[in-house]
């Protein structure tokens, strides 16, 4: 018991980098696409101000229980998935590596991969009950994508613990310490699987139907403001910290303390973006078959490989 | 070519048929060899003279041994009546008069009521010698049968009362139901002789066996004759005559 | 007499019974009337009370009554089987009286379809 | 005792004479008296039941000769046991018909009383009768009976059934008596127990083509596959109660005489397979047609066929436990399926054409009768805890302790068939909008009670099976036990 | 004493079918009284044991008695039953065919608790039997499509039934007893072919209730058609006697086969592919019921997968969703059954925004449906959890995938009954709609909430699960099988998922009140109506609900799975019967001609077959 406060401790201390990395993180892709498209583009840090404004607007309107229920349970799903993840090496060179390391267990690869796409169903909650068909159709079209580029996912992940006989993230890790591979490459093709998956869970373009600013209004977040929107804002954020640890911790060997897990995080960030910047957009049934084309043939690939 | 098949198919059964019987044979004792077997016509032909006291021994056997087959027999006729009956019955209205197509000549009636008694009285004589001679209550029935069927032809207008043939079969039938009862009587079995047999080849001889004859006779007859009165009186077709 | 000419008899007797019997089937299984359909079932009534009559007979055989002719003159001769002819008699009645209705059957027939061709009348079937 | 068994024709017999002089008297007495002989009979048959039961088989001789000379009765638990059910179920048919042909004008109703009589009494001799020849009589009784009570009704159809009827039936006689000659021209004897017990001696071929010629012959009665192409005419164009009367009086006693020839009388030991093959092929083939059926008297007349298959497949197992399941199938069939023939006949009362469709929504008008129909659909289906079930149950038991794995395989898949079609037409009764503006006809009082009475001993064997299993199991053991049946018929003599 | 419960069932169903054609309150009365009274008396009494009570008939020995696994399962069907008698009162007033509902439900509850005391097989087939045709009744009691739905669910249960019928006559005669305990500890006698054949039927047999895939073509229709009153039993409790039967087979027979452990993969995929088909197909529909109806066949699915790896996790895992699925299916069946009795409709395109006028269903649908999504806090997670790591210990991943696969896109289902019903624009048209009764929504409710206490505390239940684990042969584990779940391991001999869950309440707490609280001051509440669409506010009468082509992008990428539906070949197959049985009758051609020609054709045949016949 007397490590529960220095746990909470922990705990809000790593919400907070993952807060400050995810909205850095968002700035500084904002910052790139418009330079890639040849824009000017807003400063870094833009995303910090823009969070600043919305949290300090009042709330005006709202659309019932469900509208306040929904960014909340969005939050849940991002802070509950960051407490399973291991940020860095537990036990590695950094004095603080402990810390981020909250309740992070032997099977909660399984947990992480339930408890990540619960924040969907929260935020659609939310977003339906607002009445606005906008959101409610960029509600369905996310989902609909999450469902497609769940498999590849799972099957990268399972060709993984197919491998080495276990589910839990820190045994991925110390196995890629101990053997000095990181697993990108001692099973390049559940790493080509996983990457696809991680362009899907960041909607961005080819994948970006789900706001699709132009058509949908923004999509699910379209009736929200001020602090709902931050709340989704810092939520996305952190949910994108959290995939890119994850991914890290996996396949890239994860960090031992905190540059190495920047350098890591945003360049593996960059592969989606970069990639987004220059692609069209995909309709949904054809991201969603685009999931099951090419992601699940590596993906199975993977797991062939993993058995042999 | 249904036909053809047909034929075959009757080719293949024939031809069976035709080998077991052959292989039987004719005119001998095809009884199986075998001291087990003691056909009972052996015993049917001993105990006809010895106790029934008659000399035809079919006419032990279709009354005495068989009786209970003759008792179905007759029921068969009285049903295969009350079918006709049945069957061809409709509403009062519906009936029509008997179908003639032409009248018979005057032969034929002047004949038909000359044969009339003699035809009756030879059934009866029949009937009535059933245990003596070949014959007896059906071929003496049928013959009566034939005497009012020869009326009936003879005569358009000629009508056998229904009510009268019912009593007539009711009562012969009775009979033979109620002397089979009454066989019980002595603590004997139904159908059992009660009567003193007599002596053989006497008219009065057999036992109950010529009075149940008697009343097969007279029912066969009733029977007969309501058969073909009842087919007569159906009405001709309305569409061709 | 001799064997040969009981061997001959027995193909002839059972034979045309049998083949009258084949006639009468073969008026039921494809004469069209009814009438003659009938008339079928009694023909093969008939074959087959003829060959249950000869299958009762014995060489040299008499009939089965002991009047005082039998007594008399043939005593010695075997007697011809009197149950197959008792059962004849029964089986010539039933006959009857199955012909009787059929007929009677066909007699209805004929006032509802007004025809006797059984190819016409089949309204019940499957 | 009552009487003696030679009552259960003795009796009928002299009624029927009768009843054309009576009802010249009193009109009334034409239904009256039928029903007061069955009465009679049926306390004569349970106390000789019991008699049986206590005293073992009772062997009557007739005109004094014992067998193998003369005629003889044989009242033993089997034919006990059929004859109480014929005779109970006559007397259901009877009190069915009672108000049922009150509209019908005295002629045809004193035909009816007599040939609905002579039908029970044809059926109670063919299985009483220890003489084969006898038999014969006695078939030609019911089967004339039956001609005569199919065409009953003046449509043109009943006479075209019955028509059908009678070409098989006299081919079959003709078949008949050419086996009967057959066994006596080699055995010298018409007695059942005594070919039975001489039938070793017989020449194999001339023993089996005897046993086809009687399986061809009952085979049209007892409506087995190729030869029942009469049986749905019939059963669908003859008055309700008379298909009830066929599917629980005749085809019991036909199938008992077929089942008499096989057990007792033929020592064949292909003759099970052949039960099997031809019991299979009646019951696969009558259900597939029943499925496509549209008018629903020829859709339990098909049922009724394939029971009888399942009959002959249960008896074809052969063994003590395979008679049990076929006497419990024999027995429910005869209870239930009057109770849908009696059911049924009400529902479509009114209708012209006897179509199923025409009973849609008949739960709401008729409620009792619908009731009753659906019990009787669930019944035979053998869906728990109803009648069917347990003997289904036995039947498939005997026949797994046969190792018949494929045949019970089929004879479920069949029975999915025949669940198909009732639960049809239940549902349409109870959950269809009724699309005809007929009415539905009240049940006559008697008629009420028949169902009733039927209704509750479907509901009563199927919760407690018991009550009728001993008198089955007595049955079944005495079928089987050929010796004893040879022995006490052949010892008997005057008592 | 069981006897005389099964009896008051019975009797209790007739009187209540006779008082509700006297007085329809004499019969609703009646009708609380025999369900309650006797399920009271069976919790109450009736202790696990071998055997309660004796019974032969026709010389078979019925045996009952009440195993603990079958106490696990009697007490899904005794607490949804009283449940759904109090539900169904309110449920069915106004309704046509009351009567035969009570009676049909009353009848259900009996044959499932008859079930599952059986300790032999015939006394197993009767209940059996009775519970199908009693539910059958059910299917078909609105009077829709009763010749296909209702037929094709009774001709399922038959097939199922009459392969169970088949193998136990087979048992009997290889064993010559009825008793489930001798078919078990006699399987080895038995000869090699039929130690296949029989789980083999049985599993046929099991496998049609339980909804596995290729049998499971009648649920859908069958849940969907049947009234929301008893659907719920239909799919919570009914269902789950298939499961019961399941693992009899798979436990008791399959693991002294040396072929057992292909048996149970193919049954483990096959619920694999059950669960991921059925989640697809629930995707689709636009119908509350038809959705509930496939979503229970997709958590059947997951339930026989677990059954069938059958090491003790998985064993634990498909328990525990056994009571969880009640639980949380009842309540949304329920909830599916308010929403008609108050709109008169159940389809997602005609009513929404429902979240206002009856917010207790509401809640206790999310409640349900986030169980059902398998979502942490709830119970559905942890039955997930378990079965997931149970196959992955089992080295089953690509099953693992499949079902992975499945529960995600569950959300896609579980998110469209929500917003079908309850989120989305707020129209006039369903302005009037009150909340149900309190007798509907309290029991939706408390089942609701149930699941919400067994996903916080799930030891409440394991102790059951656990002596009726051990009473299959498992390991006896006092308590602690959740020992083999890492969860457990990681935080001691809580058993307990309270630390997740207390971290998931306290985020969720802090944000909710944040933004409520921190928001609330100064806010309105506006109708659905007054959006942001573009800066025009949409007039009264528009609909802007999305609710047409709700999933349509998905359903466009699934549209090769969907275009194979198994019923098609089922249809294709029955249709080619009954060709084949139309062509068959007209052997009987109407000709009397012909007739005598067969029966000549069939003398002349035996006569010339009478040799190999005969010898």
């Amino acid at each position: 018991m007397e490590h529960i406060l220095i746990k909470i401790l922990g705990a809000i201390a790593t919400f907070i980098l993952a807060f400050i990395v995810g909205m850095t993180y968002g700035g500084v892709v904002r910052k790139i696409t418009a330079r890639v498209h040849n824009r000017l583009g807003p400063p870094f840090y833009q995303n910090f101000i823009d969070a600043l404004k919305l949290f300090s607007k009042k709330t005006a309107i709202h659309h019932g229980v469900m509208h306040f229920l929904g960014p909340a349970f969005l939050m849940v799903s991002s802070v509950v998935s960051l407490m399973f993840v291991p940020v860095l090496i537990p036990g590695g060179d950094s004095w603080y590596n402990s810390w981020f390391s909250n309740m992070i267990y032997d099977g909660d690869l399984i947990f992480l991969i339930y408890i990540m796409v619960f924040g969907s169903l929260g935020m659609a909650l939310g977003a339906g009950q607002t009445g606005n068909p906008n959101s409610s159709i960029g509600i369905t079209r996310g989902l609909s994508q999450m469902v497609g580029y769940e498999i590849p996912w799972v099957l990268a992940l399972v060709s993984l613990m197919l491998m080495y006989k276990t589910t839990s993230i820190v045994d991925f890790i110390n196995v890629q310490q101990e053997t000095g591979t990181w697993l990108m490459f001692a099973n390049p093709f559940a790493f080509i699987a996983g990457l696809f998956a991680l362009m899907g869970m960041f909607h961005y373009s080819p994948f970006d139907i789900i706001g699709a600013p132009a058509e949908l209004a923004s999509g699910p977040v379209s009736e929200n403001g001020g602090k709902f929107l931050f709340t989704m804002m810092s939520s996305g954020s952190v949910f994108s910290f959290v995939k890119l640890t994850l991914f890290v911790d996996i396949f890239m060997g994860g960090a031992s303390n905190l540059v190495v897990l920047v350098i890591k995080t945003f360049t593996l960030y960059m592969i989606p973006v970069l990639y987004g910047i220059v692609s069209h957009r995909y309709r949904t049934e054809q991201a969603v078959t685009f999931f099951w084309k090419w992601p699940l043939f590596f993906g199975l690939l993977a797991v062939l490989y993993a058995v042999l | 070519m249904k036909k053809v098949l047909v034929i075959l198919l009757l080719a293949v059964v024939g031809f069976y048929l035709a080998d077991v019987f052959i292989g039987i044979g004719f005119g001998n004792d095809h009884f199986v060899k075998s001291d087990e077997i003691k056909p009972v016509k052996d015993i049917y032909l001993q105990q006809t003279v010895e106790n029934l006291k008659v000399s035809n021994a079919v006419t032990s056997i279709v009354v005495n041994f068989r009786g209970f087959d003759t008792l179905g027999e007759v029921t068969v006729l009285f049903l295969s009546v009350t079918a006709l009956g049945s069957i061809l019955y409709r509403k009062r209205h519906h009936a029509g008069d008997r179908s003639v197509l032409f009248s018979a000549s005057s032969i034929v009636t002047a004949g038909s009521k000359l044969l009339f008694p003699p035809i009756l009285l030879l059934g009866a004589y029949v009937f009535i010698h059933g245990h003596l001679s070949p014959g007896g209550g059906f071929q003496g029935g049928v013959i009566i049968a034939t005497g009012f069927l020869l009326m009936l032809l003879a005569y358009e207008n000629y009508t056998v009362s229904h009510n009268a043939l019912s009593i007539v079969e009711s009562f012969a039938g009775i009979t033979f139901a109620v002397i089979g009862l009454m066989g019980f009587m002595n603590g004997g079995t139904f159908l059992q002789n009660f009567l003193p047999v007599g002596t053989l080849n006497d008219l009065f001889s057999g036992g109950i066996i010529p009075i149940i004859y008697i009343a097969v006779g007279f029912k066969v007859a009733a029977e007969l004759t309501g058969v073909i009165y009842t087919v007569l009186n159906e009405k001709g077709d309305q569409k061709n005559g | 007499m001799d064997n040969t000419y009981y061997d001959l008899l027995t193909y002839v007797v059972y034979g045309s019974a049998i083949l009258v019997m084949l006639i009468g089937l073969y008026a039921v299984l494809v004469k069209k009337s009814l009438l003659k359909i009938v008339i079928g079932l009694s023909i093969v009534d008939s074959g087959l009370n003829l060959l249950i009559v000869s299958l009762g007979y014995l060489k040299n055989g008499t009939a089965p009554i002991f009047s005082k002719g039998f007594f008399e003159l043939a005593a010695d001769k075997p007697m011809v089987d009197p149950l197959l002819q008792a059962l004849v008699l029964t089986a010539i009645v039933i006959g009857f009286g199955v012909t009787a209705v059929a007929l009677s059957l066909v007699i209805r027939l004929w006032r509802h379809h007004h025809t006797l061709y059984i190819d016409e009348i089949k309204n019940l079937k499957w | 005792m009552v009487g003696t068994p030679v009552l259960f024709i003795a009796i009928p017999l002299l009624a029927a004479f009768l009843i054309p002089l009576l009802g010249m008297i009193w009109k009334e007495s034409v239904r009256i008296v039928p029903g007061l002989v069955l009465m009679y009979l049926m306390v004569l048959a349970v106390s000789l039941m019991g008699h049986v039961a206590h005293n073992g088989p009772i062997i009557e001789i007739i005109a004094g000769w014992a067998p193998p000379i003369g005629i003889n009765l044989v009242f033993n638990a089997f034919t006990g046991f059929l004859v109480t059910l014929i005779i109970f179920m006559g007397l259901l048919v009877w009190l069915y018909s009672y108000r049922f042909k009150s509209n019908v004008e005295y002629e045809p109703a004193r035909k009816y009383f007599i040939l609905l009589m002579m039908l029970v009494t044809g059926s109670t001799g063919v299985v009483l009768t220890g003489d084969i020849f006898n038999l014969f009589v006695f078939i030609e009784i019911t089967s004339i009976s039956a001609y005569a009570l199919t065409a009953f009704y003046t449509g043109r159809d009943s006479a075209e059934a019955s028509f059908k009827y009678v070409m098989m039936g006299s081919l079959a006689s003709t078949m008949l008596l050419i086996a009967i000659m057959l066994i006596y021209s080699q055995l010298g004897t018409l007695n059942m127990a005594d070919v039975a017990s001489k039938i070793h001696l017989m020449d194999p071929t001339l023993k089996a083509i005897s046993f086809i010629l009687f399986v061809v012959a009952l085979g049209v009665e007892a409506e087995i596959f190729p030869l029942n192409g009469w049986a749905p005419d019939a059963y669908a164009e003859a008055p309700g109660p008379v298909g009830a009367a066929f599917a629980g009086i005749v085809v019991k006693a036909m199938l008992y005489a077929l089942i008499r020839f096989t057990y007792t009388i033929f020592d064949l030991s292909g003759a099970f397979n052949l039960l099997i093959i031809i019991g299979l092929l009646t019951l696969v083939i009558a259900e597939v047609a029943a499925i496509r059926q549209d008018k629903l008297k020829r859709m339990l007349a098909y049922s009724s066929i394939g029971q009888m298959g399942l009959v002959m497949v249960a008896f074809g197992i052969g063994t003590r436990e395979g008679v049990f399941a076929a006497l419990f199938i024999m027995l429910n069939h005869a209870i239930i399926k009057p109770l849908l023939f009696f059911s049924g006949s009400y529902l479509v009362y009114h209708s012209k054409k006897k179509y199923i469709s025409d009973i849609d929504g008949m739960g709401k008008l008729a409620p009792f009768t619908s009731l009753l129909f659906a019990l009787g659909a669930f019944a035979i289906v053998g869906l728990p805890p109803f009648a069917g079930f347990w003997s289904k149950l036995s039947f498939l038991v005997a026949a797994a302790d046969n190792d018949m794995v494929l045949i019970i395989a089929l004879i479920l898949a069949v029975s999915i068939v025949e669940i198909v079609y009732y639960m049809r037409v239940v549902n349409r009764i109870f959950f269809f909008k009724r699309t005809t503006g007929l009415l539905a006809r009240r049940p006559t009082f008697n008629a009420y009670i028949v169902m009733s009475v039927l209704g509750i001993i479907v509901l009563m064997i199927g919760f407690f099976p018991d009550t009728v299993t001993g008198y089955i199991q007595a049955a079944a053991d005495s079928l089987f036990d050929k010796t004893q049946y040879i022995h006490s018929v052949l010892t008997a003599s005057i008592q | 004493m069981l006897t005389l419960i099964l009896v008051i069932f019975l009797g209790g169903a007739i009187l209540t079918w006779l008082g509700r054609k006297i007085n329809p309150l004499l019969g609703d009365l009646l009708f609380l009284v025999s369900v309650i009274l006797p399920a009271t008396m069976f919790v109450m009494n009736i202790k696990v044991g071998d055997t309660i009570a004796q019974h032969t008939l026709l010389g078979i020995d019925l045996v009952w008695g009440l195993s603990p696994l079958a106490h696990l399962f009697s007490l899904v069907v005794v607490g949804l039953g009283v449940m759904l008698s109090i539900y169904s009162i309110s449920y069915m007033r106004g309704k046509e065919k009351v009567g035969m509902y009570y009676f049909s439900f009353i009848l259900s509850i009996m044959a499932m608790l008859g079930i599952l005391v059986s300790r032999d097989w015939i006394s197993f087939f009767i209940f059996w039997e009775i519970m199908t045709w009693s539910s059958y009744l059910m299917v078909i009691l609105n009077g829709k499509k009763v010749q296909s739905i209702g037929i094709k669910y009774f001709v399922f249960s038959a097939l199922g039934a009459y392969s169970m019928l088949m193998a136990l006559v087979i048992i009997n005669s290889q064993l010559g007893s009825f008793m489930l305990s001798d078919t078990f500890n006699n399987f080895q006698h038995l000869s090699p072919a039929n130690q296949i054949l029989i789980p083999v039927l049985l599993l046929v047999a099991f496998g049609v209730k339980s909804a596995v895939m290729p049998l499971h073509i009648w649920a859908p229709d069958a849940y969907s058609n049947s009234p929301m009153g008893y659907t719920a039993v239909f799919s919570g409790a009914l269902s789950k006697m298939g499961v019961y039967g399941l693992v009899l087979v798979i436990i008791s027979m399959t693991t002294q086969l040396p072929a057992g452990s292909l048996i149970r993969i193919i049954v483990a995929w096959l619920g694999g592919f059950t669960a991921a088909a059925a989640t697809l197909w629930a995707i689709t529909q636009d119908d509350g019921k038809k959705l509930l109806a496939w979503s229970s066949i997709g958590q059947l699915g997951y339930i026989v997968t677990g059954v069938a790896i059958g090491t003790p996790l998985a064993m634990l895992a498909a328990m525990f969703l056994v009571v969880v699925h009640a639980l949380f299916k009842g309540s949304l069946f329920m909830a599916v059954g308010a929403i008609e009795k108050q709109t008169g409709t159940t389809d997602f395109k005609e009513v929404n925004g429902l979240i206002r006028k009856m917010p207790v269903t509401f809640i206790s649908s999310l409640l349900s449906i986030i169980a059902l999504a398998g979502i942490p806090p709830l119970a559905g997670f942890v039955s997930k959890w378990m079965l997931y790591e149970a196959l992955i210990q089992n080295h089953n991943y690509l099953l693992v995938v499949l079902l992975f696969f499945a529960s995600t896109a569950a959300f896609l289902y579980a998110y469209k009954f929500l917003h079908g019903y309850f989120l989305g624009q707020e129209e006039p048209e369903w302005a009037h709609v009150k909340e149900a009764p309190m007798s509907m929504t309290i029991p939706m409710l408390l089942l609701a909430l149930t699941t919400f206490v067994l996903g916080t505390w799930p030891q409440l239940l394991f102790n059951s699960i656990d002596s009726a684990m051990q009473y299959l042969g498992y390991d006896a584990t006092n308590g602690k099988l959740w020992t083999d779940s890492v969860l457990f391991s990681q935080w001691g001999d809580k058993v307990a998922l309270q630390p997740v869950l207390y971290a998931i309440i306290a985020v969720f707490l802090f944000f909710a009140i944040f933004l409520y609280f921190k928001g609330r001051k100064a806010t309105r509440y506006v109708t659905t109506k007054d959006i942001s669409t573009s800066g025009e506010i949409p007039k009264e009468w528009e609909n802007l609900t999305f609710k047409v082509n709700f999933m349509q992008p998905f359903e466009r990428a699934i549209e090769p799975f969907l275009k194979r539906q198994i019923e098609k070949y089922y249809l294709g197959f029955g249709k080619g019967m009954e060709a084949l049985f139309d062509f068959t009758r007209r052997i009987y051609t109407g000709n009397g001609q012909t007739y005598a020609i067969y029966a000549i054709v069939f003398l002349a045949l035996l006569l010339i077959f009478r040799v190999s016949l005969f010898g």
